[in-house]
């Protein structure tokens, strides 16, 4: 096991190593000038040059990101350029709350589409089954930001029932202080995700369901729920630990929608600001941290499965 | 007194796609306590669709048809409510199933699958039901039972997880215990050490037993009687003994007779069943084996027999036989050439009724020269063979580098015409040797020789053209071909890689291949899937002709195969044999297997070769106790003699390969290890003309010539 | 003179007036503001900190010396600015200023050290000031004196327009607490740093430095010294803030207890927050959105529009490597603004909340200074067949719904012009930003309407700070450069000051000439607009360059303010701060 | 649905029919099973009927109902459905039903071509790297993890400033985005199907390397790239219509139903509903009945490949 985990950990530093190269390239392909962009329409050629000499911008590239990537290891962002605060402060307001409304979405999805997944599977081709399925099919066909504003639509509009903003706290404790407001980001959230997670429960669990080892419990004589509780779900619960672990960039996609439509501002707005306005230190920055983000995800899914498989717990020390 | 289980008309029908399969039809019989009754019959003719039937474990859309009737002591089980069929589930009728791999939930403690049911059942607290796991893990045999309670699944080996699985079944102390082909996944020595277990646990503990199995070997020496099921119905139902030697259905004597005997003469075809079991969703009208049997007539195919006779022995056959039928029906080898030749070949003599190729009596004249002489030059030589694989996670540092002692220092030779068979139990490297003597993979030491070149030698352009000489059929006929490519152009595959011939040649050869393993060349169209698996071996077989090579290495090539086929395909590779001198290596696991197909056999032991002998040789006077061993473990279809050898053959399990044990490697369970084995590595020494073993103290005095002749493997 | 005048009153052309109920003192007001995120603090903001809407903050904190904008008038706001009055001299070469005898919150007065205070540190770091125009404050001023604590007379360099001096120039430049802020370091001592260039530059970058920390916005000493209605009362980093107000304000004194500015990441929640009837009091409509009108009202809202006092442009690109050439012929632009519908785009894209876009001067919001030919529709009404004769007459195969090229290459007066080449075709690329439903209806329209004469606009939208990243200023001597790659670009409008010249537009060399735009005789108009009060060198040169068409006029959208109807005093709205004068306001009991 | 399920039937070998041994070869009905399985399955029909449909309005209807789909008409914008307008018309004064059409032969094709390109190349590159092992599968592999680790919206938003979002550069960019799994999935099922023995037969015969990775593992791996592709082509119509709500869409008079629908949502609260649900119905029925198909497909997979 240790040394799987120390395999994996040399790919995730490569990766991340990769990542940072990747958007260092992309973003500096990318055409038009962060001096502009920031400058905005007075830009005159010597504040370019200024700006761009107090950046660093007029160095070769192959400089700059010998520049980044120490920096970035001393834990050093630089200053975002339009924003001009050290992008770490930026990351550090947002991350939480992001976090916040992504893993209590994450976490409602879960909870739903285990059950879901395993009752689909045990009702495999029958009405409720195929019920779930062209639900959550539908679920996941809309387009996020169309179901968050339907949502708000009936909720807020119409019936005033719940805010149709996310909680607007700046601190954590701020916003797990204002349920009400969260219910509809987390909810939008999480009927988007519950399709895809049901859909891997489902699957998985079909697959353990045909295994001798269910077959094995029943003839034991264990009434169903027990043979469902014990030796179907934690079975097919290990697939779906490795697609979570590889759903942090989606969630970030999924982020920017929910932030936009319940002005909820996070990483995902940041970042997507940055990115129009070319403010180079948010942009690395922030896919450097979602690329730990996914790299750490996924090794943290292997971890998990590692802790939940006894098969690969126990391998060879 | 009622019987403890009395079962009637059990019906079972499962709803499908295509239709309602028809698992079940019928099925009637009783069980005494302290009773095995067994089950056996073709692949998909009912057997585990019965035994879950008795349970209510029936899979989705499956229901149990009015009048079915299964009662317990008296008391009825049909149409008992779940919850109190449970409570009979497990605890007054428990199962074993077939796949020890599959059958234990891997992410639960062998404890916890084990007290579960006692828990469950017997109300009582944890720590009494961990106890009485313990207990149930020690009357199985299973080796610090404590310790192995925390253990998960896959830290058990094949034979422990059976035992595991025996256990969990018998912690309630059932009164019926159901094994479904509890043995079959395993190696022959295990099994003989399984079912030594069940027969003495059975004895012990006075369950009674229902023993499903294909294998008539198992069925004679583990049961009291027998009902031959087929097609979903019960053929036939004596005793045992009556069952062999007195058989009335046709079906029964055929599955028999089709069995490869160590004791029978290897130059005789093997009597066969043509065809297939019918398809359960869509039965024939009449008589379900009608199709099949030779003695069929028109009221065969009209009138359904029903199952009768004397309580002691029913049949459900209108033209009943009487007793075994006679050794020659199979035909001779060289007869089945000349059939060939004339266009038929088996499959042809399949429909014409009687037996399977001409009838007509004659001597086999084999082909070759049987006793290859020292001065002509080997056709292929496996010189010193090494193999090891790195175990992973060795690069690391602060570990040993660890290895896998696959192949070590193995040596023989293959004349021309020749078979050489290769046992030995699972992992004894019996795979990674064949893959060595054809190129797939390279030794670490050691050289394999074709008729003079080192094949390892050879790269690019010359190792592919040497390749046509070297071909190999594989054990799984369903991974073999590709499933995505039609039969043409699987068997045109090898032509066109080799660039041999124009299209149009490619396609005659391809359509001669067919002809030449007996399959009509309409099949060139289909997909594999398409196919049975017997025919996808004749396929397999067809593609490693299809380059005309010298030799071919045959890995397990019929294992995969149920017993009737397994004849087909024996026979089958015999013939072309003897119709183009091929060298055949054969691999298998199987003794009897390896008997009838080989004139000389290797006996692998973890990684080594033991004993290399002729057939008859080894069979007649094995050297090595592991061989003698392996013969005493092949069930052999007898009941007497089944009997007989009960608790014989060789106990505990294969060691680490990792981690040989040191000097002879088989002293761990040898018999007559001495404290010199486990110093000294044996060397080969000869017992005989071209026979070799490697013993400290074999069961047969060596011959006194010099051993350094014979360490390198030369007969 | 002063600001004020009655010839400046323009009707702002809404119709809305201010319910006049019984005021009641105090309330919370909650104003929404859609991705305007202020994050400098210091007033004299330098060109990297700005990002357009610190004023929003500071504007009531530290008010300007000329207020622009009384109620919906444009002129000066006399209540509300520092001084007393302006007295022109010397042939409009010297200004006097006379200050207000007004108090810092901390009890100090203003004075005219202030005054020199922001001067001096304009004069040593203008380079870096974000509001400054070339050449004029604090470039222009050849001394300050100040005869006394309220008084301050500049001497500038050349005469100027009064109106264009008071109006573009002293309008920009706030009075900053000289007592307070001359100092170099947080804990250092308050003394005449400013006094030399280099201390002057010192006391700058401290209070640039101190200036953008967001977090000391609300807590910092500094900025606890205001001259303005308000004070700073807690800021986010995430642009939320409120204001009290300044219990030692000089002037009127706000009705309501607490001002709160909520930020919204979009328009979309913005919208759904007032529909649901959430806390907001004020915030601004999207166009769009207009049919949200009635069920607003029916919600207790009321609704205003404003005129935005800029212009709405597509700068085409004169050298731009392909179709520069093009663009620099005049009867290609004059094709080109023939065959925008600008009144049906007003009517149909912007519901009439728009102004036509007739030329550089907009006839809603600064309407005095729209020529006559502006107000009756422009030199290049809507006429497609005008395009399409023109484009004939110049050598063009036309081809309506096609596409029209050059048949006739060549400089003659009958030919297509300078580089142009036979078989070319009048193709355009058009990058706009993005985000607004109704100005990718606008753009729609215009290419479609384009096609009539077989001209071929191909149309891109990218978020605005994408687009002005790509824009580079191209002109006859930079191009080809690597900005130039763009041909007509329309990143949205450019506001305007009170006095509307075209100072920095079409001037050869102006900050926002991107175009490359280059005219003796325009840039002569130009000066003349900012150095005479000659109203008719005003028209001339708004009409010289409406027919030049440096730029291609498009309409101006208004700006829409939704309000509680309980909440007196929005309206008028005062165009040049987008209506947003909270001291005006005042809940009605 | 049962015949899906694996029972007690895969412990032996399997029945298929009841060819003879040796005898008569009777030819099942389908040469390929999962078109047989998808015959037999109600949701993949389902499936299957809505897209014909939806494509049958899409690319026949302009035949029979004529609309400008170029020209502005703002004298015509927004009517209510009616007169000769039966879902009205939209703030440029298109048509809706005919821009519907237009709307959903743009978003089709993208999603086919994305899921063309991808499948290709994904396919490719995922068995070369399953089949070569070693160093060059790890790079391979980690290339992939790396561009897995970047937000999909970081590239599509730099890649977007690029390239003018035309159909072509948005089906390019889409790609780049969606190749990463198929290839992951192919190469995982290539590890599999290496050490199958019909892939060994193949060497065996002296096959070279692009000889076994093109003829048997790649025809092999069909049924994961099929399932993979049928959902990536749901992906991409609904990761356009994101594109559109972000402004980063195709612009106009480029019709799509995503950026219909972020259109429409400015009507969401003042009655034009014809603006807002006949686009977010159809878009939400043709990604629905892109993911039934992929959905019961992928059952239909994997009968077949536990049969064979
Ligand atoms: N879940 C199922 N659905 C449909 N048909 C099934 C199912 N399980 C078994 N069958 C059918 O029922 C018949 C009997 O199957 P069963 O498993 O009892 O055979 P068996 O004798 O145990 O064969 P084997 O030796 O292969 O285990 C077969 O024709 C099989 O195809
Ligand atoms: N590629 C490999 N990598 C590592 N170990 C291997 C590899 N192939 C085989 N082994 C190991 O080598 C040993 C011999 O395996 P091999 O497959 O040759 O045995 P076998 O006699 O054919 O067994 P079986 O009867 O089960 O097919 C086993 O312990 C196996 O685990
Ligand atoms: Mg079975
Ligand atoms: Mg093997
Ligand atoms: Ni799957």
């Amino acid at each position: 096991m240790t040394a799987y985990l120390l395999r994996r950990t040399g790919q995730a530093i490569v990766v991340v190593i990769g990542v940072m190269v990747l958007t260092f390239a992309l973003i500096h392909l990318a055409p038009g000038s962060a001096a502009r962009a920031t400058l905005g329409t007075k830009a005159t050629a010597e504040r370019i040059a200024v700006f761009n000499a107090a950046n660093g911008l007029n160095r070769p590239l192959a400089a700059q990101f010998a520049t980044f990537v120490k920096q970035a290891a001393e834990g050093n962002f630089g200053t975002s350029y339009s924003l001009h605060e050290p992008v770490s402060t930026l990351i550090a307001q947002r991350l939480p709350r992001d976090a916040v409304l992504l893993g209590l979405s994450t976490l409602l999805a879960l909870l739903v589409a285990l059950p879901m997944g395993v009752y689909q599977a045990v009702r495999r081709g029958r009405a409720g089954d195929h019920m779930l399925t062209v639900l959550s099919f539908v679920l996941y066909s809309m387009p996020d930001f169309f179901f968050g504003l339907l949502l708000v639509a009936l909720f807020s509009v119409q019936l005033h029932l719940l805010p149709s903003q996310a909680p607007q706290a700046q601190s954590v404790g701020g916003v797990l202080a204002d349920p009400k407001a969260l219910v509809l980001p987390v909810v939008t959230l999480a009927l988007v995700s519950l399709a895809s997670f049901s859909r891997y429960m489902r699957s998985s669990a079909i697959g353990v369901l045909a295994q001798d080892h269910v077959l094995v419990a029943r003839a034991k004589g264990l009434p169903e729920h027990l043979v469902l509780r014990r030796h179907v779900l934690r079975n097919a619960l290990l697939p779906v630990i490795t697609v979570l672990g590889l759903a942090a960039p989606a969630i970030v996609t999924g982020a920017v929608i929910a932030e936009s439509v319940f002005n909820y501002p996070g990483m995902g707005l940041l970042f997507y600001q940055a990115a129009t306005s070319k403010d180079y230190p948010i942009l690395l920055a922030s896919t450097l941290v979602v690329g730990v983000a996914t790299v750490l995800g996924s090794l943290l899914a292997d971890i998990a499965y590692t802790l939940l498989d006894p098969r690969i717990r126990y391998d060879r020390g | 007194m009622p019987p403890l289980l009395d079962v009637r008309n059990l019906t079972t029908h499962i709803r499908t796609g295509r239709g309602t399969v028809r698992a079940v039809q019928d099925v009637s019989f009783t069980l005494e306590a302290g009773e095995t009754l067994g089950l056996v019959g073709e692949s998909g003719c009912g057997k585990s669709m019965t035994g879950l039937s008795l349970l209510g474990l029936l899979p989705p859309g499956g229901t149990l048809v009015e009048g079915s009737s299964v009662r317990l002591d008296g008391r009825e089980l049909v149409g008992l409510p779940d919850r109190e069929l449970r409570t009979v589930r497990g605890n007054d009728i428990a199962m074993v199933f077939q796949d020890p791999m599959t059958s234990l939930d891997p992410t639960k403690t062998i404890g916890h699958q084990v007290a579960e049911p006692v828990l469950l059942h017997r109300g009582v607290s944890r720590a009494a039901a961990r106890e009485r796991a313990v207990e149930v893990l020690g009357l199985v045999g299973l080796p610090q039972p404590r310790r192995r309670l925390s253990d998960y699944p896959h830290q058990l080996s094949g034979g422990q997880r059976q035992r595991a699985l025996i256990a969990m079944a018998l912690a309630n102390e059932p009164r019926v215990l159901i094994a479904d082909e509890p043995t079959t996944a395993l190696d022959v020595t295990i099994q003989a050490q399984i079912l030594a277990l069940l027969a003495d646990l059975r004895a012990r503990l006075g369950m009674a037993m229902i023993l499903i199995t294909h294998d008539m070997g198992v069925t004679a020496g583990n049961t009291d009687r027998v009902n031959v099921m087929y097609a979903g119905r019960i053929a036939e139902s004596t005793g045992t003994d009556r069952l062999f030697s007195r058989m009335r259905h046709p079906y029964t004597q055929r599955l028999l007779a089709s069995v490869p005997r160590l004791t029978q003469d290897p130059a005789l075809l093997l009597p066969t069943i043509p065809g297939l079991p019918p398809d359960l969703a869509d039965p024939p009208t009449g008589c379900r084996f009608a199709d099949r049997c030779p003695y069929a007539t028109a009221r065969c195919r009209a009138e359904e027999p029903q199952l009768d006779g004397t309580a002691e022995h029913r049949f459900a056959c209108w033209h009943p036989v009487d007793g075994p039928a006679p050794a020659e029906i199979g035909g001779k080898v060289a007869d089945a050439v000349a059939g060939a030749a004339t266009g038929g070949g088996e499959g042809a003599a399949a429909t014409t009724g009687l037996a399977e190729g001409p009838a007509a009596a004659g001597t086999v004249v084999r082909p070759r020269a049987p006793e290859p002489a020292a001065a002509a030059a080997p056709l292929l030589e496996a010189r010193g063979l090494v193999r090891e694989y790195p175990l992973r996670g060795s690069w690391l540092p602060g570990r040993d580098r660890r290895v896998v002692h696959a192949v070590s220092d193995v040596s023989f030779t293959l004349a021309r015409g020749e078979t050489f068979g290769l046992v030995g139990e699972s992992g004894c490297g019996k795979t990674t040797l064949g893959r060595l003597l054809v190129g797939l993979d390279r030794p670490d030491a050691g050289a394999v020789t074709l008729e003079g070149t080192d094949i390892g030698t050879l790269r690019g352009g010359e190792l592919r053209r040497r390749r046509r000489d070297l071909q190999m059929v594989f054990q799984d006929p369903f991974s073999s071909l590709d499933p995505r490519m039609r039969v043409s152009a699987v068997l045109r595959e090898p032509l066109r890689i080799q660039g041999i011939g124009t299209a149009r040649e490619q396609r005659a050869r391809v359509a001669e291949l067919m002809a030449e393993v007996g399959l009509p060349e309409r099949g060139l169209d289909l997909f594999p899937h398409e196919f049975s698996g017997g025919q996808r071996q004749r396929v397999g077989l067809a593609r490693a002709l299809a380059l005309t090579p010298k030799v071919i290495v045959a890995d397990e090539p019929v294992s995969a195969l149920d017993v009737s086929v397994r004849a087909q395909v024996l026979n089958l590779m015999k013939r072309l044999q003897a119709a183009h001198g091929l060298s055949y290596v054969v691999i298998s696991h199987d003794l009897a297997v390896v008997r009838h197909l080989a004139d000389r056999i290797g006996v692998m032991y973890l990684g080594r070769l033991v004993e290399v002998g002729t057939a008859a040789e080894v069979h007649r006077r094995p050297a090595h106790p592991y061989t003698a061993g392996l013969l005493a473990a092949v069930p052999v279809p007898d009941p007497a003699q089944e009997r007989a050898k009960r608790g014989a053959g060789i106990g505990g399990e294969l060691p680490d390969p990792a981690a040989p044990p040191s000097g002879c490697r088989f002293r761990t369970r040898c018999p007559l290890a001495q404290e010199r084995c486990a110093r000294e590595e044996p060397a080969l020494r000869s017992f005989g003309p071209g026979h070799t073993a490697a013993c400290h103290f074999p069961l047969v005095a060596p011959a006194a010539d010099s051993p350094s002749d014979v360490a390198a493997g030369r007969p | 003179t002063g600001g004020g005048g009655s010839h400046r009153s323009i009707s702002d052309g809404q119709s809305a007036t201010a319910s006049h109920g019984p005021v009641k003192r105090g309330g919370t007001v909650t104003v929404a503001e859609v991705s305007a995120r202020p994050d400098f603090v210091f007033p004299l903001a330098p060109a990297t900190n700005e990002n357009g809407y610190n004023v929003n903050l500071t504007e009531g904190l530290w008010p300007f010396l000329v207020v622009a904008g009384d109620g919906a008038q444009a002129q000066v706001n006399k209540d509300r600015s520092l001084f007393s009055s302006l007295d022109w001299a010397n042939g409009d070469k010297q200004v006097t200023i006379h200050l207000k005898p007004w108090n810092w919150s901390d009890g100090k007065p203003v004075t005219s050290r202030d005054f020199t205070f922001v001067y001096n540190l304009l004069k040593a770091n203008y380079k870096n000031w974000n509001a400054h125009l070339q050449g004029l404050f604090p470039e222009d001023v050849a001394k300050v004196a100040t005869p006394d604590a309220h008084t301050v007379v500049l001497d500038l360099t050349r005469s100027y327009n009064p109106d264009f001096y008071t109006d573009d120039v002293l309008s920009t430049i706030p009075l900053l607490p000289q007592h307070a802020w001359d100092k170099t370091s947080a804990s250092g001592p308050v003394g005449d740093s400013d006094t030399t260039a280099a201390g002057a530059k010192a006391v700058y970058s401290f209070l640039q430095k101190e200036g953008a920390k967001t977090g000391g916005f609300a807590t910092n000493p500094l900025w606890q010294v205001v001259d303005g209605p308000w004070q700073l009362k807690e800021f986010r980093s995430n642009g939320y803030y409120s204001y009290v107000p300044n219990p030692n304000y000089s002037g009127a004194k706000p009705a309501i207890d607490k001002l709160v500015v909520t930020p919204f990441t979009t328009d979309t929640p913005e919208i759904n927050a007032l529909r649901s009837g959430s806390s907001l009091d004020v915030a601004g409509l999207p166009l769009n959105d207009i049919a949200q009108a009635q069920a607003l009202r029916s919600s207790g809202y009321s609704i205003a529009s404003v005129p935005i006092p800029g212009v709405a442009e597509i700068v085409p690109n004169l050298y731009n490597a392909s179709a520069g050439p093009l663009l620099r012929q005049l009867y290609v632009r004059q094709a080109l603004e023939y065959l925008i519908d600008r009144p049906q785009l007003v009517s149909k894209v912007y519901n009439g909340y728009a102004d036509p876009g007739n030329g550089p001067v907009p006839v809603k919001a600064t309407g005095t200074w729209a020529t006559p030919l502006e107000k009756s529709g422009g030199p290049y009404p809507y006429a497609p067949d005008k395009a399409t004769s023109l484009l004939r007459a110049h050598g063009w195969k036309v081809v309506p719904s096609g596409k029209t090229t050059c048949r006739s290459p060549g400089t003659g007066p009958t030919q297509c012009g300078a580089g142009i080449k036979a078989g070319q075709a009048l193709t355009f690329q058009l990058v706009y930003s993005s985000g607004r439903a109704t100005t990718d209806q606008q753009f729609a329209a215009i290419k479609s309407s384009e096609a009539q004469a077989g001209i071929t606009v191909n149309l891109k939208s990218e978020p605005f700070n994408t687009l002005i990243s790509t824009l580079g200023t191209c002109t006859a001597a930079s191009h080809p450069a690597s900005g130039c790659g763009w041909q007509l670009a329309s990143y949205g409008y450019d506001p305007y000051p009170l006095y509307p010249n075209g100072t920095g537009f079409f001037d050869t060399g102006g900050t926002n000439n991107y175009g490359g735009y280059s005219d003796p005789k325009m840039d002569q108009l130009i000066k003349a607009t900012e150095y005479g009060s000659d109203k008719q060198a005003f028209f001339a040169y708004e009409d010289y360059a409406a027919r030049q068409l440096p730029w291609l006029w498009i309409p101006l959208r208004s700006s829409i303010l939704v309000y509680r109807s309980k909440l007196q005093g929005v309206v008028p709205l005062n165009p040049f701060n987008g209506g947003l004068n909270y001291e005006d306001w005042s809940y009605t009991s | 649905m049962t015949a899906a399920d694996p029972g007690p039937v895969a412990a032996g070998p399997p029945v298929p029919g009841r060819p003879a041994e040796a005898g008569p070869l009777t030819a099942p009905a389908a040469r390929r099973p999962w078109a047989a399985a998808l015959a037999g399955n109600r949701r993949a029909l389902a499936g299957l009927v809505l897209i014909a449909l939806i494509a049958l309005f899409c690319f026949a209807g302009p035949l029979l109902y004529r609309t400008d789909q170029v020209t502005v008409h703002l004298d015509l914008a927004q009517l209510p459905p009616g007169g000769g307008h039966p879902l009205g018309t939209d703030a440029n004064g298109y048509d809706v039903l005919g821009r519907l059409m237009a709307g959903g032969r743009s978003s089709l094709e993208l999603g086919l071509a994305v899921a063309v390109a991808t499948t290709v190349f994904g396919t490719l590159y995922g068995a070369f790297a399953g089949y070569l092992g070693g160093i060059a599968d790890a790079l391979m592999m980690r290339a992939v993890d790396t561009f897995l680790a970047v937000p999909g919206l970081v590239l599509l938003l730099i890649m977007v400033s690029m390239f003018t979002p035309t159909l072509p550069g948005i089906v390019l960019l889409l790609s780049l985005l969606s190749w990463l799994s198929p290839a992951r999935l192919v190469r995982g099922e290539v590890l599999t199907l290496r050490t199958r023995e019909f892939v060994q037969a193949a060497r065996m015969m002296g096959g070279t390397g692009p000889r076994v990775v093109l003829r048997h593992l790649v025809p092999n791996a069909a049924g994961v790239v099929i399932v993979s592709a049928t959902f990536t082509v749901a992906d991409s119509i609904l990761m356009l219509s994101t594109l559109s709500f972000l402004g980063l869409g195709l612009p106009p008079p480029h019709a799509d139903w995503g950026t219909m629908l972020t259109g429409g949502l400015d009507f969401l609260y003042d009655g034009s509903w014809w603006l807002v649900y006949p686009p977010a119905v159809i878009l939400i029925a043709t990604v629905v009945a892109f993911n039934l198909l992929g959905d019961a497909l992928h059952d239909a997979l994997d009968v077949r490949l536990q049969r064979t």
